[in-house]
């Protein structure tokens, strides 16, 4: 008698409650042991997938017809009891976002608990089992740390935990939806590598979803592209990322920053050599919320034409150095040159023409515009500010814009919740160009984007680079950065570790985080 | 946007029928005197008379026609509902996005008035303020606004502050926008809609407190024909005409049911559904 | 020598009670909402008596009747003290109600405790009763129309509701009095509490008083917890401890519960004083001998000190609520609770 | 809110400052007791059941109620003392003198010594008797001002303390300051209550009528039990009464059909035939003089010119206002009080409804129609926010624009606009015209609500007050009300029923012309 694969999924459909179909003819099979790498990009279908291996669809979906086989059984066939029995037991999730995944009124101990609990697990060995559990994620597994809260805990160490019992039922499959996304760079190398090795040690068939093909490259033994509900391409990994036969497959595996060390940005870095003037020289900038300094002591400068990249972890510092830059935190000391001469550090100080010479540009495209002007009143109004008050002048000068950030006229009328996240950052970024700026903060632009827009918007950046514009390019991306910046500093805990020119970091690194950096930073080969 | 958000909230039927009430309570109220058979204070019949087809309402304890005085009676009601929860509004929208935005220690003093105003209870305030200046129509109104305006100074408060951490808000400082604009621009307008979206429960707040103070006969001095006291001077004859005391009890419940019904579907159309 | 603490080990079983010592941030938290609160008492005190000073009409004639003689009247205003300035009136007037002294009733010259002490007796049980009904019923209720959203169970509870919530007290009342006391007759219309009597065997007078004051609250709560537990359902650890297999009914005691517990509770204080104001309405179309109603008839009857003493009992009883309900919030959130140190 | 229905004002009652014929007053007197017997004991269809506690319904005074017979404030106070208490003297359901406690009065020729003979083996409620010394001291009590009795103005003018002497157990001596014939009506007024010799406080009043105290919540309610050595042998049939303050009308309806109280003071009009329609309850009704009017201030513009107020007196619709504000249950007035008085008026014209002679007279005094009258008004008694919604109504039909003031029932009387506005309404219980117009119609006297004035009237009534001979005097009566029926103040547009309810179980109410529930007087009754 053949065992049963363990988990078969056969021409899957689903739609939302107007019918409109969100996954299509979906079929899919993990062997034991083998990792099942889903990729797409937002909206593409892969996360109900994912779900829906445990027999969930979220509110206002549907599984409308397919066979979701684990060990031979139809999940979508059964409810109530035997339904609960898979779910935790047979197969498990590891969820994208480790710290809204806990009940947060329980300790993660008891939590634990009620999972082996529902699973037949009673008294000394479900301790046991959780003692296990946590080793094995390299966790305390002490008293202590059970009767912890979920608050209590970093994000890394709840991701471990949620893969730690996410194990701990031996299930025949394993779901990871994105486990990795939401955490900091350097905690998800490690997460990656904890997430390799456990899965080299069990026997579980593991199905890895994320819109990182980086990360796919590491953990994956075969790969399943999605785009827009349905399966392009799926095939082993090698196969697939040497010689893609889609389209869309390849498209993505182009737009994908590379980590270039010999960048095009530094070549040209060489010839504009001859005037390198400075837009803004920051010196010992010493930053605090409220008494706790979090900036300790940063000086660079950014010169004309040139793209400084910024880049560090969270809590590095990077973001209160950029707010500092841009007059909207001013519980700072040191000292900002700006074109030349002194600048205070508020906003309410700044004169008019420092404060439309250097414009910011935020991470969060949906919250960087207001949702209640369309992109023409936005534009239009910074336009204004300016002191163009001419009708006709000012919609020509919006029209113009818009032609810079290579967005159609049409978008004009529209509102930010009719643009898409990629256009919503480009209104952002001719807002800002409005205002006819001598430097440009942009502070993490490009990471709440999929790959694909990503990569447009840096193109955008480096056209506008070429017209003489000064750039701060807040990041935690290095291969982002070496696409785009001509320097590079790197912090960490509000201190420049290693600062110099983007090559010559990224060749020879030479303090220990910019190397942690450059080995966490997931590499396609 | 505020097309969608208005197509959006009367998607459901149960909203476009709460519209249809709202609006025939408002014609009813507003154009019933040009419509109603007899005048509000004209005895037309004994006391209590049965329902009949000259008095589709029959008449009231006085003797008066009880259809006539029910198209005047709403009349009030609405006014001054209305008018003190809009004036509610007007105090409180500034005052909240003032204290939101630029707090400092006139923040701190209307943090503290508010405080106070809420530590009343709503129809305890009322009663010793009317008891204290005497009832009239313009008390009732300035001491629903007093009572409303610290609830709606806090939601704005905190809106404010929320919406003023977005980034479009410190881009517009940064780049060196008027206080004025950005609060007319991208602060009000962003207030505006979660802060309307309580608009009907407050409103509905107002009509009941008012229809309370008319049943304690502290609104509108009689022979005035109004919903709330319809119903206290004729709770005598409840047992023999129950219709007198229905008919605006109903009207008064349609109407901030529908209130509450368009108010709920706008606030989940713009996506908040719980008071802040 | 023994190492053992002179206290014993405190029993496992009770762990789940979390009888941990308040750490120091949440103790200030709390210390600070109750300087807070005992401020906002204060200031009332100083606006109702503000207030009350401004009430047209001689308290010491409408005591006398229309026909006394001016005499009369300047002697009872002496005898009340309200020939002295109004700072001063008010100081001795706090400093008495501080001690539990609020002066005396100016119609009757008795103490203003003895008339409104049985009286707030009755209103307590009106009020903590509707309270204790209203807490576990909105919970419910609530949290059936939120796992029903959109369907029958969901409609059922949310239709009444919301139609209750917009009808005023006095409406509900009479409606209740007219159904069940006039034609049914399963229950008294008229709320005559026998002092002499135990109130045990006069239960059936505060029913339809509670149902009305239920009547007006309640939907309010509902609708806030059916809010708050949608959000919950949708919260992302829900999905989470459901794809794990715990049972629905695990699921909803343990993390759904808990969690629309906190942001309700304040809405819950909100309604408890619309309770404390309500009983003034539900109390006079009742006829329930209560605070409320002696709050109207001392209004009319322009007893300054007992308005001030009935004013200053609600709106206390009301600041204890809230002060309750955010200590509560305090203690129920496991941030505070936790020590700080401990990580 | 509670709406008391009492009025806030003194007990409008005698106060008897005339002089009569003692002859005309001796015989009414005899007759009166004649008639007072027949009253007490009515022909009965059934035996008296004993047994049984009788709940009355009906309105009290809040904060304000007392147990001091005293000092009564709103009807549950008076009944309380109506039960405890007894008079010397008491007016039938008629309005007929009886004696009470008293068993004779004699007096000098001169008409100032008055010998108070005093029934024998009537018994306080905790075992003493009854006797002179008990009178004397309550006599005194009363003329202490201290003691603010509501009985003070009614004796004070009449003897000083000293007057009042026990000459024997059972013989009281009342030596008045001048000579006076009607001290027996006087002492019958309904403040006029008897109480024991030494009393100094009401927390458990003793009296010798039919229920003696047992406990009270202020304002609230109050429990008497049977008293077991009242003077009629098997009387009171009732175990118990207990009053229960209830303000609200319609509350106090609710109540009595729910059978929480057996009966109800104070019905309005509108349910009375709901009663009557409904076999398990009793209407009881009684064609009482009592009034609730409308009155002109004769020192406010316009009221001044006796045009306007003869106008507004026309253009009352007097029919609708009996309909309407009284469901009908009363009689048309003619702008005189005290209906019920033998001496009434009754041969002067009704006057009619006339707006159109009510139009000229206006424009004969050069009325402004564009200026509004206002109108003091509140619900304080029965039909009275009625009748002024209404008759504001009726003015607007000639031009005439009314507003009214509403207040609280319960400030209405002492509130600070009474007799300040140009109109207000009143009311008045069951009186003689004597003190009708010593207390209404008296220059100066405070419950001469318009104060109006006329020497003519005055002239009349002195006039009165010396005659001896009936007849005659009844012409000067006549007289007097004629100057009120064309210059005076009040509009008097009709007579209120005192209605009351009962659960058909409670017999023998009789209805009373003096007031509500048959006088409160509850000996007789019983529960069937």
């Amino acid at each position: 008698m053949t065992e049963a694969i363990p988990l078969v999924v056969q021409s899957l459909f689903m739609h939302d409650l107007n019918g409109r179909e969100i996954v299509g003819d979906v079929s899919l099979h993990v062997e034991r042991g083998e990792v099942l790498a889903i990729i797409g990009e937002s909206g593409s279908g892969k996360t109900s997938v994912a779900l829906s291996l445990l027999g969930f669809a979220r509110p206002g979906m549907r599984i409308s017809s397919g066979k979701i086989l684990i060990g031979g059984t139809d999940i979508l066939s059964v409810s109530g009891r035997q339904k609960r029995a898979f779910q935790g037991g047979k197969v498990s999730l590891v969820p994208q976002n480790p710290t809204t995944s806990f009940s947060p009124r329980m300790s993660v101990g008891k939590q634990m608990a009620e999972l082996l609990a529902a699973h037949g697990h009673t008294g000394t060995g479900m301790k046991q089992l959780m003692r296990q559990a946590l080793r094995s994620v390299d966790l305390p597994d002490d008293e202590k740390f059970f009767r912890r809260y979920p608050f209590e805990l970093s994000g890394g160490q709840l991701q471990r935990i949620a893969i730690a019992m996410a194990f701990i039922t031996s299930p025949q499959v394993i779901v990871m939806d994105e486990p990795t996304t939401g955490l900091d760079v350097s905690t998800q190398q490690t997460i990656l590598e904890l997430i390799a090795r456990l899965v080299k040690s069990s026997s579980a068939s593991v199905v890895y979803v994320t819109h990182d093909l980086a990360v796919v490259n590491v953990v994956a033994d075969r790969v399943a592209v999605m785009l827009s509900g349905r399966i392009v391409e799926q095939g082993g990994r090698k196969q697939v990322f040497a010689a893609p036969s889609d389209d869309y497959t390849r498209m993505l595996l182009d737009a994908i920053p590379r980590l270039v060390t010999d960048c095009p940005a530094a070549a040209r870095e060489a010839e504009g050599a001859i005037e390198i003037q400075s837009v803004l020289e920051v010196k010992n900038l010493r930053a605090a919320h409220g008494h706790v300094e979090v900036v300790h002591g940063v000086s660079f400068s950014v010169g004309k034409g040139e793209c400084v990249g910024l880049v560090g972890g969270s809590g590095s510092g990077k973001t209160t150095t950029g707010r500092c830059v841009t007059g909207l935190h001013s519980n700072a000391s040191g000292s900002l040159l700006f074109q030349g001469h002194l600048m205070p550090f508020a906003v309410s100080s700044r004169s008019k023409a420092d404060l439309s010479a250097m414009q910011i540009v935020f991470q969060n495209p949906d919250r960087s515009l207001n949702p209640k002007e369309s992109v023409a009143q936005s534009i239009a109004r910074t336009v204004r500010l300016t002191g163009l008050a001419d009708r006709a002048q000012v919609g020509a000068e919006v029209r113009s814009l818009l032609d810079r950030v290579r967005l159609p006229q049409r978008v004009v009328d529209l509102y930010p919740a009719d643009l898409s996240g990629g256009e919503r950052q480009r209104v952002a970024v001719a807002r800002a160009l409005a205002m006819k700026p001598k430097l440009l903060v942009c502070d993490e632009i490009t990471s709440a984007l999929d790959v694909s827009v990503q990569a447009a918007v840096v193109e955008l950046l480096l056209d506008l680079k070429k017209d003489g514009l000064a750039m701060l390019f807040i990041t935690h991306n290095l291969p982002l950065v070496s696409e785009i910046a001509q320097s590079i500093i790197i912090l960490k805990d509000g201190n420049i570790v290693e600062a110099g020119k983007t090559n010559e970091v990224l060749r020879s690194p030479q303090d220990l985080y910019t190397k942690m950096l450059l080995g966490a930073a997931p590499r396609l080969n | 946007m505020s097309t969608s958000v208005l197509r959006l909230t009367l998607a459901k039927p149960a909203a476009r029928i709460a519209l249809v009430l709202v609006l025939v309570i408002v014609a009813l109220a507003s154009l019933g005197p040009y419509f109603s058979p007899y005048a509000f204070d004209e005895v037309v019949g004994a006391p209590f008379a049965p329902i009949t087809y000259e008095h589709w309402l029959g008449t009231d304890f006085l003797g008066r026609d009880t259809f006539s005085r029910f198209l005047y009676g709403g009349r009030t009601v609405l006014v001054v509902a209305l008018c003190a929860t809009v004036a509610a509004y007007i105090v409180a929208v500034p005052l909240g996005i003032y204290s939101g935005l630029r707090r400092g220690p006139l923040d701190v003093l209307l943090i503290a008035i508010s405080d106070v105003i809420y530590a009343l209870p709503p129809a305890i305030f009322l009663l010793v303020l009317l008891a204290s200046t005497g009832p009239s129509l313009p008390t009732v109104i300035v001491g629903i606004v007093i009572l409303h305006s610290p609830r709606i100074f806090r939601i704005v408060r905190l809106i404010t502050m929320d919406i003023s951490k977005n980034e479009y808000v410190e881009a517009a400082f940064a780049r060196g926008e008027s206080w004025t604009a950005i609060c007319f621009l991208d602060i009000l307008p962003n207030v505006l809609t979660p802060v309307l979206a309580d608009f009907g429960v407050r409103l509905c707040g107002s009509i009941i407190l008012y229809a309370s103070l008319s049943y304690l006969g502290l609104g509108l001095p009689p022979p005035a024909a109004d919903w709330g006291l319809m119903i206290s001077e004729n709770r005598i004859g409840i047992t023999i005409s129950p219709w007198i005391a229905i008919a605006p009890a109903l009207a008064i419940a349609a109407f901030s049911v529908a209130v509450n019904v368009l108010a709920d579907s706008f606030a989940r159309s713009v996506g908040r559904s719980k008071e802040i | 020598m023994s190492c053992k603490p002179p206290w014993p080990a405190r029993p496992r079983r009770f762990r789940f009670l979390k009888v941990r010592p308040l750490n120091k941030p949440l103790l200030q938290l709390l210390l600070t909402r109750i300087t807070l609160a005992v401020v906002t008492l204060f200031a009332v005190s100083i606006v109702v008596f503000a207030a009350t000073q401004y009430l047209p009409g001689d308290p010491a004639r409408a005591a006398l009747g229309a026909k006394a003689d001016p005499s009369a009247v300047e002697a009872l205003r002496r005898q009340f003290g309200m020939d002295r300035p109004a700072v001063v009136q008010y100081f001795s007037w706090i400093e008495g109600a501080l001690t539990g002294d609020f002066g005396r009733s100016i119609p009757s010259g008795r103490p203003v405790w003895e008339a409104i002490g049985p009286r707030a007796v009755n209103t307590l049980i009106l009020t903590v009763t509707s309270l204790l009904l209203l807490i576990p019923l909105s919970f419910v209720l609530g949290i059936l129309a939120a796992i029903y959203k959109d369907r029958l169970a969901d409609h059922l509870i949310s239709v009444p509701t919301i139609v209750t919530v917009a009808l005023p007290e006095f409406v509900i009342g009479t409606v209740l009095i007219v159904l069940f006391a006039v034609y049914l007759r399963w229950l008294p219309p008229v709320s005559l509490i026998n002092d002499s009597l135990p109130l045990s065997s006069q239960s059936s007078l505060f029913i339809l008083p509670v149902l009305t004051l239920l009547g007006t609250t309640l939907a309010q709560v509902v609708r806030m917890v059916r809010a708050v537990a949608l959000e919950v359902l949708s919260a992302e650890y829900i999905y989470m401890v459901r794809l794990r297999g715990i049972s629905p009914a695990r699921v909803l005691i343990w993390h759904v519960l808990p969690n629309t517990i906190t942001p309700t509770i304040q809405t819950i204080a909100l309604n408890a004083a619309w309770l404390a104001g309500g009983v003034v309405v539900t109390e006079s179309v009742f006829q329930l001998p209560g605070i409320g109603s002696a709050l109207s008839d001392a209004v009319i009857n322009r007893d300054m000190p007992t308005v001030l003493a009935i004013t200053l009992i609600i709106t206390a009883t009301y600041v204890l609520i809230n002060l309750v309900s955010e200590a509560l919030i305090l203690l129920l959130n496991p941030r505070l609770r936790v020590a700080r140190g401990n990580n | 809110m509670s709406k008391d229905i009492d009025i806030n004002r003194p007990n409008a009652d005698p106060t008897l400052v005339g002089r009569r014929d003692v002859l005309k007053t001796g015989l009414f007197l005899g007759a009166g007791i004649v008639l007072a017997g027949a009253g007490l004991r009515p022909a009965l269809a059934e035996e008296p059941k004993r047994g049984g506690t009788l709940r009355v319904g009906l309105g009290a005074a809040g904060a304000k109620s007392s147990l001091n017979p005293f000092i009564s404030t709103g009807d549950m106070d008076f009944a309380v003392a109506q039960s405890i208490f007894d008079r010397l003297t008491d007016f039938d359901k008629d309005g007929k003198l009886y004696n009470k406690l008293a068993d004779d009065f004699t007096h000098n020729a001169e008409g100032n010594v008055w010998k108070i003979k005093l029934k024998k083996g009537v018994v306080w409620h905790d075992g003493a008797p009854f006797t002179a010394k008990d009178v004397v001291y309550t006599i005194q009590y009363i003329l202490n001002s201290d003691n603010k009795a509501d009985a003070y103005p009614n004796l004070a003018p009449l003897l000083e303390p000293k007057g009042v002497r026990a000459l024997d157990a059972n013989t009281v001596e009342v030596e008045l300051k001048q000579p006076y014939a009607l001290l027996p009506q006087v002492l019958g007024s309904k403040v006029m209550f008897l109480m024991k010799d030494g009393t100094t406080d009401f927390d458990k009043p003793i009296g010798t009528g039919p229920f003696k105290f047992v406990s009270w919540s202020r304002g609230q309610r109050v429990t008497l039990a049977r008293s077991d050595n009242y003077r009629t042998p098997g009387q009171p049939y009732l175990d118990g009464v207990e009053f229960i303050a209830i303000n609200d009308p319609t509350a106090r309806m609710n109540a009595l059909v729910a059978n929480q109280v057996d009966a109800v003071a104070q019905l309005d009009g509108s349910l009375a035939r709901l009663i009557e329609a409904n076999p398990a309850l009793t209407l009881l009704r009684s064609k009482s003089g009592a009034t609730t009017d409308q009155f002109m201030m004769t020192n406010l513009k316009p009221f001044t010119d006796v045009r306007v107020r003869q106008a507004f007196r026309l253009m009352v619709d007097r029919q609708q206002l009996l309909d309407n504000a009284l469901s009908g249950y009363g009689r048309i007035g003619n702008d005189l009080h005290c209906i019920t008085d033998p001496d009434y008026a009754s041969e002067l014209p009704q006057r009619a409804y006339d707006p159109d002679q009510a139009k000229s007279l206006l424009k004969q005094a050069g009325y402004d129609n564009s200026q509004s009258i206002t109108l003091y008004t509140s619900d304080a008694a029965p039909g009275m926010q009625a009748s002024a919604t209404l008759i504001a109504n009726q003015a607007k039909k000639i031009g005439v624009n009314i507003e009214l003031m509403v207040v609280p029932p319960d400030s209405y009387y002492s509130g600070p606009n009474f007799k300040k506005t140009q109109m207000g309404s009143s009311d008045w219980g069951q009186h003689t015209l004597e003190s009708q117009f010593g207390q209404g119609y008296a220059r100066g006297a405070y419950w001469n609500e318009p104060d109006w004035t006329s020497d003519a009237f005055d002239k009349w009534v002195s006039k009165a007050r010396t005659t001896f001979d009936a007849p005659k005097r009844r012409e000067y009566y006549v007289e007097a009300q004629k100057v009120l029926w064309n210059e005076g103040a009040y509009i008097i547009w009709g007579f209120r029923d005192l209605l009351d309810a009962s659960s058909a179980k409670v017999k023998n109410i009789v209805p009373s012309t003096q007031r509500n529930l048959g006088y409160y007087q509850f000996e007789n009754v019983y529960l069937g």
